[in-house]
């Protein structure tokens, strides 16, 4: 045992003695490891923070399909919905897009309703009477408005309207109310030009939330075309999209893991003369091969580790202090609207440990073939 | 053996900031918690159903709710929550 | 007088069976006594240092039987053989072979980085050898920093740092002028005063002629042409 | 498939482990043909030399396949939510029962590797490698039953259909007949815990007895044996109450997580010690044959020691770790069962 703690000391100075080659390799390891880490702690704070939300949803949202298409809900059905055993309170929601071509931006147009009335993320008010309107944060910066401005929204020439600001979400509710727009039900419907006696979707709460699937598999019976969407089932697609997303990111860094390996293989493999002159010294005064494996798996290991533990404190700030600036323009894609990213810091160590699965590992693995190249090599060389 | 208690110095303080790192997150998280009731308070009464990550499409805006044909309604070769919405391209230009 | 290390018919074959076959070392049976200085003489080329690599354990021979303090190990795996090296021979090699970038005591201490041997023991080891080849003042220096006879006395430092019975020499002044020869001569007889085993190859006369070498083995073409004393 | 963070990381590591282990192999195989170690040609030589990579990616798979023991479960619990009824690791496990296979595959390799590391220690200790032949061979049998393994985990992960809303019209709760269920059938709790404590100190007392007589051949297969009914009665027993007194709860039974933050890793000791132990105990028993062969006889002998010393210590603390919330915690399992 003290042997081996000699033996990390000097691997550890044979790492000084190369500075430069061996910083440049740790720093390109923890750039690579960084880039990694910062894609699953971003995708997975968001996640943990949407699934969190979602648990509030409604139980199940109720959509008339027509053609596999989604369609409007004639808002009779709720008389129906409510004969059901299990359904508690069903509502309708009105809402609907808007895409705006001044800004090319989407927006989502909502109707109030007096649930909304005590909602706390709110600066002023909730629209109180036709042409008021709360905005979310995202769309009163794009069209550069506040408090107390007008904000014009055109559907062709019958479907104009302009509706006094008189509420703003605040930016820290931006995940939910970025691209939001709600304005009064009669000027909603208005504005779509929505049929009388028409919504977008019901919302269903149900009693006992064990007998969720009970429930909604009656009211499919009862509405053949409609198609119930279940709280669970939200939770659980977020859950994939998130990682799968993640997954897809990770898959074209790959690309990036690979060439860094083979980089890893080359450096390791083509020791220069003065290296293997002073492994074949180790050698000739004693070492034994499993000796110079054992230097060689603490160079490895000593690179590695710090530089896993450096990748990951630059991840953890980039993400959650610089609120993943590089990462950004990334995962925003075509939107225009993005809720400025402020990720809650959720982390699991699970994270961490899939991480040193997918860059500690290969980098292990890359370097095991020329460590033992270099470690069997003959004692009496130095003698020739 | 001074390098190695460099090293090891080097491991700790750095996996010590990690550990401050974790900690601090955990505790912000329980700072948030009051912030996070709100919004879910928000998303009770507002019953909405998504967040507002992706506004292009409004398959993207509420991936939830996507109908069958989605991947070809709004953007072509958009990312999709469909794994073959990001190879397939679009049946046409709309 | 007991014989520390005995050889059989030993032969060293490199390249065995291709066009480039070289046959370094051939039967060769010889005996180094304990507490003498053995010479191996001859011309570059003439075998002595795989001889003297097969005695000290750096590798197998093809053929034959090497007794090292009466046990074969011309058999040994790798892992043992390096075991016994480590515990029975100290070396000085043509080059010096220190590591450059590094201080004379970490020279000094590195082939018992690996054993088990006590910190600070290994350290008083040091210390005393520095001590006696009149190191000590250059015990941090890093080895690049000294002259050529100074780096000769720290491999000889090193390789006295497990506490070797035999001490192995290759052409250890081929790299030194007159003056620092003499001085290694005085260090070698010392350390044979000590009761050191030591075997020099050599085919420097400055060292072969010297009165008080023991044993002659002279070798031409990877045979023994002449062993006096035998 | 699902496409999944921790998922790429088992199959990334699995390929590298197969490459490694087939490349170990194809050594072997060459070992086991040329291997000749009264000869000191070149050839011998660079054999000899590839036992050092072979014993080194050995090591390193051994370690990979304790990591990727975790990472799986670990996985399997992160991706529970994608599955209708799952609660926990459980859940997802049920989901595509393979899933059940691959941990069990996954364990059985651990041991297997352990035992090849045994016998590879043992050989290197003697002059003349006696057992190199068979260790290469046991080797190759080794790496198709790695490979077999990776291939379940893969068709695991692929066959995994996570339920998300896909379709217009099949919701999902249609096809919920097939529930999967979250609960593990555990074994009454009183029952077990006699079963249990009966086990463990036979099975101390066994390992006890052979550091002072550790020639006793018999009684060294027999606690050989009775190691690998010990790890099948600590799980069950883990199940049964170890994990209820833990979570406190009567019905819980998910030996997976115990693992969590929430309950302090306490899972990472517990199930450490006994694999640890077991191995132990195992390699003990596994080496005994190899004390015929005259060159090994020291070897057996000093490594059977220390061994055996390292069993009792792990099985020991493995018992204190399980004991310890029955005897601390307020939670009382008796007559809720």
């Amino acid at each position: 045992m003290r042997g081996h703690g000699r033996v990390i000391e000097y691997a550890l100075s044979t790492l000084a003695r190369r500075k430069f080659k061996n910083f440049s390799v740790a720093a390109v390891f923890s750039f690579l490891i960084a880039v990694l880490s910062s894609i699953l702690f971003l995708t997975h704070a968001y996640k943990t923070e949407t699934l969190k939300l979602l648990e509030d949803s409604p139980e199940i949202i109720l959509q008339n399909m027509s053609g596999g298409r989604h369609e409007l809900i004639p808002v009779e059905y709720i008389t129906t919905l409510s004969g059901i055993a299990g359904v508690g309170k069903a509502s309708p929601r009105y809402w609907g897009y808007y895409y705006d071509s001044l800004t090319s931006a989407n927006y989502t147009l909502m109707a109030y309703d007096e649930n909304m009335q005590d909602i706390k993320l709110l600066q002023g008010r909730m629209p109180a009477s036709e042409g008021e309107c709360a905005v979310g944060k995202g769309v009163a910066d794009i069209r550069q408005v506040g408090m107390k401005d007008d904000i014009f929204l055109t559907l062709g020439t019958e479907q104009n309207v302009t509706l006094k600001i008189v509420g703003l979400f605040s930016a820290n509710s931006a995940i939910l109310t970025n691209d939001l727009i709600i304005l009064t039900k009669d000027s909603l419907i208005k504005f779509f030009n929505m049929p009388a006696d028409m919504a977008t979707d019901i919302t269903i709460e149900v009693n006992n939330p064990s007998e969720v699937s009970t429930v909604a598999r009656k009211i499919r019976r009862t509405f053949p075309n409609s198609r119930p969407i279940l709280k669970n089932e939200l939770i659980r697609t977020y859950d994939n999209i998130f990682n799968w997303r993640g997954g897809i990111v990770l898959t074209m860094f790959f690309g990036a893991i690979a060439a860094f390996m083979i980089f890893v293989w080359d450096k390791a493999t083509g020791i220069n003369a003065e290296e293997r002159q002073e492994i074949g010294i180790l050698k000739a005064i004693g070492w034994e091969t499993a000796d110079v494996l054992y230097l060689k798996f603490w160079e490895g290991a000593a690179v590695s580790l710090s530089s896993f533990f450096t990748g990951l404190i630059l991840a953890y700030v980039h993400v959650f202090y610089f609120n993943a600036q590089f990462l950004a323009p990334v995962l925003k894609g075509w939107s225009v609207l993005f809720p400025k990213f402020e990720p809650m810091p959720y982390i699991d160590i699970y994270q961490i440990f899939v991480l040193f699965f997918l860059t500690v590992l290969p980098y292990v693995a890359a370097s095991v073939v020329p460590s033992w190249k270099a470690a069997i090599s003959d004692p009496d060389s130095v003698m020739r | 053996m001074s390098k190695t208690k460099i090293f090891a110095a080097f491991i700790a303080i750095e996996a010590a900031v990690l550990a401050v790192l974790y900690i601090s997150s955990a505790n912000c998280v329980h700072c948030k918690d009051n912030e996070m009731s709100l919004k879910r308070a928000m998303v009770r009464a507002m019953r909405l159903t998504d967040a507002a990550f992706w506004t292009e499409a409004r398959y993207t805006r509420h991936p939830s709710q996507a109908d069958f044909f989605a991947a070809f309604q709004d953007f072509p070769s958009s990312p999709d929550h469909f794994p073959a919405g990001s190879i397939v391209p679009p049946a046409g230009q709309r | 007088m007991d014989a520390v290390i005995r050889t059989e018919g030993v032969s060293k074959v490199f390249n065995a069976g291709l066009a480039d076959e070289v046959r370094a070392v051939t039967g060769v049976s010889i005996e180094i006594r304990r507490g003498q200085i053995t010479v191996l003489k001859g011309p570059s080329g003439s075998g002595k240092t795989t001889l003297l690599g097969l005695i000290g354990c750096m590798a197998r021979p093809t053929e034959g039987k090497i007794l090292v303090e009466g046990r074969d190990v011309a058999k040994l795996p790798e892992r043992f053989l390096t075991s016994v090296r480590r515990q029975t021979f100290g070396f000085i090699f043509q080059q010096f072979n220190l590591i450059r970038g590094m201080t004379v005591r970490e020279n000094v201490m590195l082939p018992l980085y690996p054993t088990d041997i006590d910190g600070r023991q290994m350290v008083r080891r040091m210390e005393e050898i520095l001590e006696k080849l009149e190191l000590s003042s250059k015990r941090g220096v890093k080895v690049g920093k000294l002259s050529g006879g100074q780096q000769q006395r720290v491999a000889i430092a090193r390789a006295l740092i497990n506490e070797p019975a035999v001490l192995l020499a290759d052409e250890p002044t081929a790299h030194l002028d007159t003056k620092l020869s003499e001085d290694l001569l005085n260090i070698i007889t010392t350390l044979n005063m000590d009761g050191k085993t030591i075997v020099i190859a050599t085919h420097d006369p400055l060292i072969y002629d010297k009165p008080y070498i023991d044993n002659i083995i002279e070798m031409r073409d990877g045979t023994v042409r002449e062993a006096s004393l035998l | 498939m699902i496409f999944h963070p921790g998922v790429l990381g088992l199959v990334t590591g699995s390929l590298i482990v197969l490459v490694m282990a087939f490349f170990s192999v194809v050594l072997g195989i060459r070992i086991i043909i040329g291997w000749d170690i009264t000869k000191s040609t070149a050839g011998q030589l660079s054999l000899e030399r590839q036992t050092y990579l072979v014993s080194t990616v050995m090591n390193y798979v051994m370690g990979f396949q304790i990591l990727s023991l975790f990472l799986f479960v670990y996985t399997a619990d992160d991706i529970h939510q994608l599955f209708v009824g799952a609660m926990c690791t459980t859940g997802s496990l049920n989901a595509n029962p393979i899933g059940w296979t691959v941990l069990f595959a996954k364990i059985i390799i651990f041991f297997l590797c352990g035992i090849w590391l045994v016998i590879n220690k043992l050989d290197e200790m003697a002059e003349d490698y006696p057992l190199v032949r068979f260790k290469y061979k046991y080797l190759t049998a080794l790496a198709p039953l790695m490979a077999l393994e990776a291939y379940w985990q893969l068709s695991y992960f692929l066959g995994l259909k996570a339920n998300v809303i896909t379709s217009c019209c099949s919701s999902l709760f249609s096809d919920e007949g097939v529930t999967v269920a979250s609960s593990l059938a555990a074994l009454p709790v009183d029952v077990m815990m006699y079963i249990f404590y009966a086990a463990a100190a036979l099975e101390t007392a066994m390992l006890a007895l052979l550091i002072r007589k550790s020639a006793w051949r018999i009684l060294r297969y027999i606690s050989g044996v009775g190691a690998l009914v010990f790890f099948l009665i600590a799980l069950a027993s883990i199940i049964s109450f170890v994990s209820i007194y833990y979570y406190e709860t009567p019905v819980h039974h998910c030996p997976f997580d115990i693992l969590q933050g929430q309950y302090m890793f306490v899972g990472y000791p517990l199930y450490g010690s006994l694999f640890g132990g077991v191995l132990f105990a195992a390699g003990a028993a596994v080496a005994e044959p190899f004390r015929k062969i005259n060159s090994l006889k020291t070897a057996v002998d000093q490594m059977q020691r220390k061994w055996t010393k390292l069993a009792v210590l792990l099985i020991i603390i493995f018992i204190i770790i399980s004991t310890w919330p029955l005897v601390f915690s307020t939670f009382k399992a008796y007559g809720q069962n």
